[in-house]
């Protein structure tokens, strides 16, 4: 069964704190809201084996990858009293210390919000169609792989 | 009949294309497997799942016809 | 046993998205970081018998408080891999909508981020005297009381 | 001896003062509180918990002289 809201969840290249910071903002007019959690994802310049991560390059199977995006978002509606929720991926080049994902959760009450916060983020990273080239400062590269 | 098999990320870097029509006359994922495997070496040592019609299938899935994707290992976040 | 740096954990009045937008930013040339987790409180419009909070009028206890959140702070570190840690809590009045607390955790993983927040957020809640006067738009006020 | 005594949020509303200085002969908490409880109409019937030099202390701690405050319900975040 395919809901046919299906959102786009992808942004081209990194996600701003600028972006961030208004998202946050436009939720001061919603006065039930007691509680956010946020969780940004960040690339890490790692060293392996003397080389440096300068980059992900990110690609996705974008229509199957919104679908799970829609299906995680239900499912957290489905099992959390969340006021609202929004996720944001990045798509193409995401520097080191850059964002290239954004969950953000809203409740009346913290308690949810944790719980709600580690589901979605942890469905994510199992279960979405996302695919990341880690370039190295010398152009060589390995292929990401979520633990 | 034509399938459309689409590659990603390493999996990709391999076949050197996204996405083929694939002329097929098996039944099932494992049939489509052989056939790719004979096509791309190096495909069979690679980690990767099946999804047909955007949903992970085992090799033993009935082909129904449509897309068929090969998904390298998940790296979002 | 008290640490001398036991830093100035409050702001008066209510935290801007701007400034939690501005401290995202600055964590973009830590690199080692691979995770941000952050907890934000916002104040309700709660309907209590009829009556809608305004505003919480906060004051605190401010050398014990700060010495509660230096303490909080210092165990979370031991207990986590953390690689960095912000606090802030408002004094005065927060209007309904707007932020009073803002807990930023980060790390190279994710796994430690949400356990270390939410270590975080229930201490403050249980272990830092600040006090909250709710304020009903009929200037008619009750006490509020974490639970 | 003189003891600075403090009240936050509602106590110092009863209160009507955020600090004070009170001499008092006793050498327990409890005998503070009996003091205030007879100063102050209504306290005894107050949530508070207590603090003398910045740490919470039970009602038979021994008062060491400094700083006493009484703390009302903690409502931060």
């Amino acid at each position: 069964m395919k809901d046919k809201k299906v959102k786009n969840v992808f942004k081209e290249g990194a996600i701003s704190s600028e972006f961030i910071g208004h998202s946050i903002y436009k939720h001061q007019t919603k006065t039930s809201i007691g509680a956010h959690n946020i969780f940004l994802g960040q690339v890490r310049a790692d060293n392996i084996d003397g080389k440096v991560v300068s980059a992900i390059e990110y690609t996705a199977y974008e229509d199957m990858a919104n679908q799970k995006f829609h299906d995680i978002r239900e499912a957290a509606f489905e099992k959390y009293d969340l006021t609202c929720m929004h996720i944001y991926h990045s798509l193409g080049t995401v520097k080191a210390g850059e964002i290239c994902l954004f969950v953000f959760v809203s409740s009346p009450r913290r308690k949810v919000v944790f719980e709600a916060l580690e589901f979605i983020v942890e469905a994510i990273k199992a279960d979405v169609p996302v695919f990341g080239k880690e370039v190295f400062e010398d152009a060589t590269h390995q292929w990401k792989k979520n633990t | 009949m034509y399938i459309t098999v689409k590659y990603f990320g390493q999996i990709a870097e391999l076949t050197q294309k996204e996405e083929e029509a694939l002329e097929f006359s098996g039944h099932q994922i494992s049939g489509l497997l052989e056939l790719l495997y004979d096509k791309y070496n190096g495909l069979e040592s690679k980690d990767f799942q099946i999804a047909q019609n955007q949903e992970l299938v085992s090799n033993n899935t009935k082909i129904t016809g449509a897309e068929i994707a090969l998904l390298p290992p998940f790296a979002g976040g």
